[in-house]
Parts: structure tokens; C-alpha cells; sequence
């Protein structure tokens, strides 16, 4: 029980999680889609629109000053949340799919040229993986994939150092942790070796960011993207940390107001910072619910809800294994808490329909990886995702719900 | 439960036991389906009589059990059919999916897919099939 | 006094105004750069996130159908506001700048070429003039501008004809009201003679969304953007109307999850519909709480909002008219409720700097406008925009702090 | 009153008169600042001695108040001075203004700007003239 201390001590902040669904109380194991949201930072939205709105940038009146400085704060907490030197290297975006986009267009576009070889893995999120696909077919680069191995979904960075040297690889894009397989990749390690081989890095932090200590210094990333919603913050806002040496003479990404030095009507000058990534108005609201969040976790701590994520994902594995006919994806241990499965024939969609008829939220689909999905030879998973307000005895209850499924349809 | 309104006990049989599962081969007609929020694959063959009525049918695919055993009670309904009624079948049913009091008239044993009413996230599912047999009677294999 | 009908029964409806900005009530007179929020917007995000916030889309469980219902019921209330014949045409974005930038992006790159000429005017805001200069650099396109004639920034519109018949014009992009002369374009008018040229047209509707009737059937426009926070909407969602004809063969934008219908490790096909312009987790809180702005501005009546934008702008024109040294942009009647003004020679940022000491929030710059100033002499202005919460008095407020402003700088 | 900490008398005054307002004419060096969030622009013109000291010093541009007087009283306190010393005395200055305790050492009438304090959007127009002079030390006209 010792690792329910964070939910014991945490659950009650989530609004949302007091429910009943189906008449059964709400189990919410759908935390890889989008994490639920504490009250602080719900109110503090709320705060912001009842008492400091007003637009950022351009304004000297006291409400306009304060919205600014309560949207540059939001980025120095983003900075100091991923242990970037400078606030100057946090851009605000929607989220990692639109910070990704930024990546492959901006600096794709300037630093890729016909053969060029992106690589990425065969577990990328989509998000992280038709960019990818448009830039190669845009600028002319190849698109190569660091192939999975079985259902555990190992890759061999061991092989990384062969790739960088024998082809000229000038991006390495990958997840930190796979939103379908729960496995954790070695960021920092991989990182090194890119470094050393002048291989630029982009670390797509989606399922990491909110889960685990994040230091972009410690990890040797050039890019790394994550969303807010996934790390109990507002939709609509995430961040891309870049370099500041990459940032320093990347091409804007969007046009129009805050980004701009200068404009004629013959033509423009960039700002320089990251005013010139963050075109038009900014969903300041967003920023600043996300200062909240990220300061919520950290006031946590990041540490112990690694703790809590680690321990759930490997109890969950553990119990979810004794179900006959079940087929697990991802490492057994060392998993982060990320749990996809198919169990029997039932199909994905048939079990989250069922399970939610019993409280129990999931997801059922491919979850964003089709073609990691093809290769495994599956349709679709269902997947159940943990954050530290859930509980043991929702794994168990889950379990218990699994069973009844079998039952119900006659595996 | 509402769960058994999904799930009634001839829907379960039809997804575990789907009837007329298999190809035709050609000269008969083929269409498919595909569900890209869940990777979900349906494909329908029609072989047709010289009158133009549906007079063999078979379907194929990986999904789950209420768009297998919408499929499945689809050919048994459609067969025999001009490819007329079987478009007009299938209106009917999609309305009667959709439509608080719409009429079940010909629908035989889909209406036992009305729990789907309560499921709307599940439409997609059951009208599948019907989707890649209206694509069938559009190109030949 | 008859018009402050509106604040008289809505002020109330605004947390926000209810304060004091450096010991006086505030004046918000800063509503083209941003509106206020109704506390039934900020309370239904607040409930969103409380009772049924998950991802959207790809979600079986309940929560998630109820996120996804809101997020579609928004769109089709987007549709409604707009007048247009279906969801499918309303593309969900951060806002008016994102929206330019994607069809400057996606229908600049297939439609446009060598030879081929965008029109735009000289009164528009950097969001959609910058995007038109980036497209005419990589398309080869050539970018040309209607000329703004003297302060009332009078373009004379009847010569639009033969520009269309002269030149091979593809594309004419023009704002609806413009954000610093507070002029009123005849879009329909306009519309009509571009599509008997078969000329495309893009109408920046930011200024005019929240405050006057606008339907795209009636104007007859292809496409056409406004941004939420400038209607009492959240920050970080706008609203893209496309021409369904149009929007079915453009190419995304953005890549990434929920625009797909199928990849693969090799190439990837693009979803039917606005979902293909909506990649990765949109920002749903902010169409929900769009949705509950469109609808309370909608119960109020645009048509009143516009009579009292119209009614304050006219009076705010007429009184600060009074003042000496007094030079107001724009045209004296037929205005929108934005009035910008050089009054003798203080500067703008003075002047905004000594009305925020009596709790007036103005703005002071270019507004965005860089070239049009320069054109018309000026490095920047003071700019009072009203909104339906405004007041007769709040305009006397004004011209009396303007009055001691005088004094105080010396003119 | 705030509003009369920002705008304190002589800042009033050198605005509406500004002090050593004007060009110079080349060999003179001339730096630009500009402020993109308000459109504002100011030049300094800087004559050296044979020895390296400020000898001339003049500035033209369009600014507000806090930014003219900033810097014509700018102009005034560093005629004279070693390039070195002016540098010096723009990081006095800038530290006065943004940090609680900073010592005032040597700023004279600029102290009079210290309302900017209370400002800190008008920061940038308090420091305009001073990032100029700093482009002027390192590009010859
Ligand atoms: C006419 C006009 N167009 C475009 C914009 C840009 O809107 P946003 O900053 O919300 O993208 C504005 C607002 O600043 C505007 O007034
Ligand atoms: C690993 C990974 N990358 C990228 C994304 C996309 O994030 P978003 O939809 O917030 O842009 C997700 C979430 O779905 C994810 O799990």
C-alpha cells in the first residue's frame, strides 16, 4: 500500500476523479491520452481571466503588464521545470504535435538537403513520425527507422554509434517513453552519442515530461517537446525547448504580430528570442495554468512520481499476466506506467466498452502507432495508463473487470 | 445493464461465429471498409445473378464484435435482395440507428443492434460493412 | 444613454471589470487587442475541466464521449455563429494569425505560382500581411496592396474591378474592420465582384466577428478567421471558416495524430473533413468555452452589439474631436467601436502610461500596423476600442484624463 | 501621484527639450536603437578625441518622453568620458534601474529616471539611447 501515499495524499486535489460513471466510480486509466487537472490549476485559470486578462506584448497598462509578466513567468517556470540555462529557450506551442511540426519545418527545411537521413523509431508516435515523412518528401532527406524487436519493443542503441558513422544522419527524433509499449528509452546515453557524432537530437517528452525528473542539461537534447494537457496542465499549450545555439538562426515558423522586429510593406525582420516562434496572440491563459501545473508536480516531485508510475505499471503488468489469454506489450520491468494489451480474441473496443460500463476508462486503438501496431501483427490494443492520484486497488478492480469480459464474451 | 443492450446474446453469437465469413472470388464484386480510429477492416464480395439480385455473399475483416455481427446479419438480410433494396435496407437501418422513432421495417435481426442508439461512439462500428457493401456495388474486383 | 442599455444589463457579466487600476475604477478600453470574459465562459472551462475533461476523438470511455461531444457541439456552434451550411467547414485554430498562416501555407503552396498576384490592402494587420509576403517568396507569387488614402484610410474599392481584369489576381486577403483606422470594408460587396473574377478571398474577421453580424453565406467569402479571445472567448483557440469546396482537396497543415486515416513506416493518407486540418490534441477547454461565448454573445444579439460598438465609437470620435492638438485615424462616421488618435505631440506610450495612473487601459504602438504608420506619417498611436460593456461615461472618463494629459505634458 | 515619480520635472523638460539634439557628420560613429514593440528610434552620433574621449555627442530619433530624456541626459553625462567609462556608467545605470539596492554611483540627473522602477514595461524606453551609444562605439559611420 505504501505506493498509494501520493493518491492518499493527492487524489483529493482532482475535481474530476469524484465521480461516479455508470454507476460505479470513475477508475480514469486513460492518463497517456490526457491527464485530469488539480484544483489549483483550474482555479488559477479561472483567476486569470477574473482579475489579469488582457492581451501580453504590446501593452503598458496595468492589466496588460500584468498578463505579461504572469506569461513570461509561465516560461521561466517551463525553463526551470526542464533545467533549461535560459527562459529564452522555452517556445509555447499547442502541444508536442505542433512543437514537432515547428522542428521538422523550420529547421528541417534550412538543415536538410537529398541524401540527408532523418532517423527515428519504429515507435513513434505519429506525431513524431509523418513530420518526418513531409519534411524527408519536401527537402529531398530520407526517412529511416531503428527497427523494434517483439512484443517487449526493444531497440538496440547498441547499434546507434554503427548508424551515425556508416550514413550521413543528421537528426535523431525518438520518444523518451512509448505511449503503447510503457518502455523507457535511454535518453541521455543516446543523446551522448548523437552529440558526438554531430547528429542533432529531438526527444519527444510527451509521456515523460509529467512522469519523471526531465533536465534537458542532464539529457544532451537539442529539441524536446512536450504537451500540457498530459502533465495535468490547460489544452492547447505546450513547449518546445531548443538549443539556444539552434534557436539563435532558426526560421520563424508562423507570421504575424509579436514576432516581428520590423515590417515594410516590401518585407519583414525576425524578432529574435522566442517571441519570434510564438506568432499572433498566445493562449496566455494556457501558459499560465501550466506554470501552475508544473510547479504542482514539482511541489510532489518528480521523483517520487516516477516512484508511484514505476510501481503501478509493474503491478499492473503483473496482475493483468495471471488473466488467461492475455498478451502484454512492452518490458516486464523497467516500465514506465503505460500498460497496452489484447486479451484473447475480445477486441480492443469491445473490452473499453465494456469496462467503462463498470467505471473504468481506457483507451482501445492503435493509440497513434499503426504501423509499430502492423508490424506486431495487431489491430488494436486496449491501454491503461496510470498517474500518481490512481490507486492499487484500481489495478485490482481493472483485473477484476477483465475477468468478467473473459465471461462475457466467451473466451 | 445497458452493457447487454449492446451486447445482445445474438450480436455475441454472430461476432464469435460470423455467418457467410470468407472471400468470393472474382468475377464477383468487392468493396471495404475501414475504421482509421481504431484500424478496424472490413471487406464485403457480392456476387450478383444475371437479374442483378445479390445472390452470394461473403465478407472478410478484423474488428470488433458489433461491426462483425452487424456484418454478419447484413449478408443474411441483403441476400436475395436487388442491389436497389439493399441500399434502401441500408438507409433504413442507419436511420434507425440514428433516429429516436424511426420505423425497423425489413431490418429482421439488426434491430438487435439498437442498443448501438446508446453507444453513439459505436455507430462507426456497426455501419462498417454496410459502408464497404455499398462500396462493392461501385467497382468491379 | 439609451445605448449604454447593453452595459447596463451586461457589465455585471464581467468579473474583471469590477476593479480598481491604481486607485480608480477600471476603464477597459483595450478590446481590439483582447476582450473581457462573461463568467459563464470562465465557468463552463472551469466545469469542463471538473466534470469531463479526456482527449477527444479517438475515445471510447465516457468521459471521452463527452469531451468529443463538446468539442464537435462547438464546432457546429462555430458553424451557426457563422452562418455556414456545415461543421465540416469550421477548422478549429489558435486564432486568426494561425488561420492566415494555414491557408497562406496550404492553399498558397497548390494555388499559387509565378506570375500570379495576391491583392491585399495596406490597412492590414502583420497576421495577414506577413504570411503573404513568406508565400509570393516561396511560391514566386507577386504580393500587391490596395492603397489607403489620408487618416480616414479610404480605399476606393470601385476600382477592385479593374485590378481583377487587368492582372491574374488568384487571391485577395482583406480585414472585415480595420484594427487601427476602425473602418468598415464592404465585404459582400467586395466578395461578390472577386468571385465573378473567380478571384479566391480570405476575410480577416477579428475586428468584426464578436461585433457585428457576420455570415459567409451572406458575404460570400471563401475563407474567413476570427480569434476567440477577441469575442470573450478563451486565449489559444480561433476559428478558421473554409468554403467546403476548397477545404476538400487542400493539404494539411500540421501532421500528426488525428489527421491520419492510415500510416505506414513509408507514407500516410490524410482524414476527410476539418480533422485533417486539427492535428494532434486540440485545444478543447478553448472550443468549449469558445462555444459558450459564440452562444451569449448570440443571446444578446450581434445586431445590438454592433449598434452600441457603432454608437460609442461615433461619440468617442466627437469628443475626443474636441480636444486640441487632436488627430483621430480613420473615417468620422460609419465606425467601428476603435478609435486611434495622436494627440499634439505626445507620445503614445506617454499618453497610454499617464491613462493607466487614472485606471484607463489603452493601447499605445503600431497596433500591427507598422506600414500603414508609416505611410501615414506616424510611429505610433494611442488607440481606445470599445466593447458592448462600455460606457458613455467611461468615454468622458477619458476625454477628461486626455484633457489633464495635455496639461501634464505640456502641449 | 506614481505617475509623477516616472515623469519627474526635468524629465518632463528634457523631453520637450531635448539637449544635444541633432546630427553629426561623419567621421563621427553612429549607433540606432529600436524598439519594435513601439516603432520608436533613436540615433547617436559620437565624436572621439584624439585620446578616445567622448568629445561630441549628439542624437536624433522619435521616442517617448522617458526615452528622449533618458537620452539627452544621457548625452550630457557622458561627454567626456572614455569609452570605457561610458560602458561602465550604461551598467551603473541599467542596474540602478532594475535591481532594488544598486548604488547611483556617478549617474548624476539621470536618477532622475529611477521611476522606471515602478515601470518596468518602460524599461526598454529608459534604455533605447544607452544600447544606441553602445552600437556607436563599435560601428564607424
Ligand atoms: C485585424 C486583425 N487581424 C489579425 C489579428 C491577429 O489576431 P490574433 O493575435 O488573435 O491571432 C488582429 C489582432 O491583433 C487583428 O486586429
Ligand atoms: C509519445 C507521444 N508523442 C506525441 C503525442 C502527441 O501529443 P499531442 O496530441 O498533445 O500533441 C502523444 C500523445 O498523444 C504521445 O503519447
Amino acid at each position: 500500500m505504501a505506493t498509494d501515499l501520493l493518491a492518499c495524499t493527492h487524489r483529493g486535489d482532482f475535481p474530476v476523479l469524484d465521480q461516479k460513471v455508470n454507476g460505479s466510480p470513475l477508475v480514469y486509466l486513460d492518463n497517456a491520452a490526457s491527464t485530469q487537472h488539480p484544483a489549483c490549476v483550474i482555479d488559477e485559470i479561472a483567476r486569470y481571466y477574473r482579475e489579469d486578462h488582457a492581451n501580453v506584448h504590446r501593452g503598458i497598462h496595468a492589466l496588460s503588464s500584468r498578463a505579461t509578466k504572469l506569461y513570461e513567468d509561465a516560461r521561466a517556470c517551463a525553463a526551470r521545470f526542464l533545467g533549461a540555462d535560459s527562459n529564452d529557450s522555452i517556445i509555447f506551442t499547442r502541444g508536442t504535435t505542433e512543437g514537432i511540426n515547428l522542428v521538422a519545418s523550420s529547421w528541417g527545411t534550412e538543415h536538410l538537403g537529398p541524401g540527408d537521413i532523418i532517423l527515428i523509431t519504429e515507435m513513434e508516435h505519429h506525431a513524431n513520425l509523418i513530420p518526418w515523412q513531409m519534411a524527408a518528401r519536401r527537402t529531398g532527406a530520407t526517412l529511416q527507422y531503428l527497427p523494434v524487436h517483439g512484443d517487449e519493443g526493444i531497440i538496440d542503441w547498441s547499434l546507434l554509434d554503427r548508424r551515425f558513422k556508416g550514413s550521413p544522419v543528421r537528426l535523431l527524433a525518438f520518444t523518451h517513453v512509448s505511449n503503447s509499449l510503457g518502455c523507457i528509452n535511454p535518453v541521455s546515453q543516446i543523446c551522448a552519442e548523437a552529440r558526438r557524432n554531430g547528429v542533432i537530437t529531438l526527444v519527444d517528452a510527451a509521456q515523460s515530461a509529467g512522469h519523471a525528473p526531465v533536465n534537458v542539461q542532464e539529457l544532451g537534447c537539442d529539441f524536446l517537446v512536450f504537451s500540457g494537457h498530459k502533465c495535468c496542465g490547460p489544452t492547447g499549450i505546450g513547449v518546445l525547448y531548443g538549443n539556444p545555439e539552434l534557436l539563435a538562426d532558426l526560421a520563424p515558423y508562423q507570421f504575424g504580430g509579436e514576432m516581428i522586429s520590423s515590417v515594410t510593406y516590401e518585407s519583414a525582420q525576425w524578432k529574435s528570442g522566442p517571441h519570434r516562434f510564438e506568432a499572433g496572440t498566445p493562449h496566455i491563459a494556457g501558459a499560465v495554468g501550466l506554470a501552475t501545473a508544473l510547479d504542482y508536480l514539482d511541489k510532489i516531485g518528480r521523483p517520487a512520481i516516477q516512484t508511484s508510475d514505476h510501481h503501478l505499471g509493474r503491478l499492473a503488468y503483473e496482475r493483468l499476466s495471471t488473466l488467461p489469454g492475455m498478451r502484454i506489450l512492452g518490458p516486464k520491468t523497467e516500465r514506465a506506467g503505460i500498460v497496452s494489451f489484447q486479451l484473447g480474441t475480445i477486441h480492443a473496443h469491445d473490452l473499453v466498452a465494456y469496462a467503462d460500463q463498470f467505471g473504468i476508462a481506457m483507451r482501445g486503438g492503435h493509440h497513434c502507432n499503426q504501423p509499430l501496431m502492423r508490424k506486431l501483427g495487431l489491430h488494436a490494443t486496449a491501454r491503461a495508463s496510470f498517474y500518481f492520484y490512481n490507486t492499487e486497488s484500481e489495478i485490482d478492480r481493472l483485473v477484476d473487470v477483465l475477468h468478467r469480459a473473459s465471461r462475457y464474451f466467451g473466451v | 445493464m445497458e452493457i447487454d443492450e449492446l451486447y445482445q446474446t445474438i450480436i455475441l453469437d454472430h461476432s464469435k461465429r460470423p455467418r457467410n465469413f470468407g472471400e468470393l472470388p472474382a468475377p464477383a464484386r468487392k468493396g471495404e471498409g475501414y475504421n482509421p480510429s481504431c484500424g478496424d477492416e472490413i471487406a464485403v464480395f457480392v456476387g450478383e445473378s444475371s437479374s442483378g439480385t445479390i445472390e452470394q455473399i461473403k465478407f472478410t475483416g478484423q474488428a470488433c464484435a458489433i461491426c462483425m455481427a452487424s456484418t454478419s446479419l447484413m449478408t443474411i438480410q441483403v441476400k436475395g435482395k436487388s442491389i436497389a433494396e439493399a441500399l434502401a435496407l441500408k438507409r433504413t437501418f442507419i436511420d434507425f440507428l440514428m433516429q429516436e422513432a424511426a420505423p425497423a421495417t425489413g431490418l429482421g435481426n439488426l434491430q438487435a443492434l439498437g442498443g448501438v442508439k446508446k453507444f453513439p461512439q459505436r455507430l462507426k462500428c456497426a455501419t462498417l460493412g454496410w459502408h464497404a457493401l455499398e462500396g462493392a456495388f461501385k467497382g468491379r474486383m
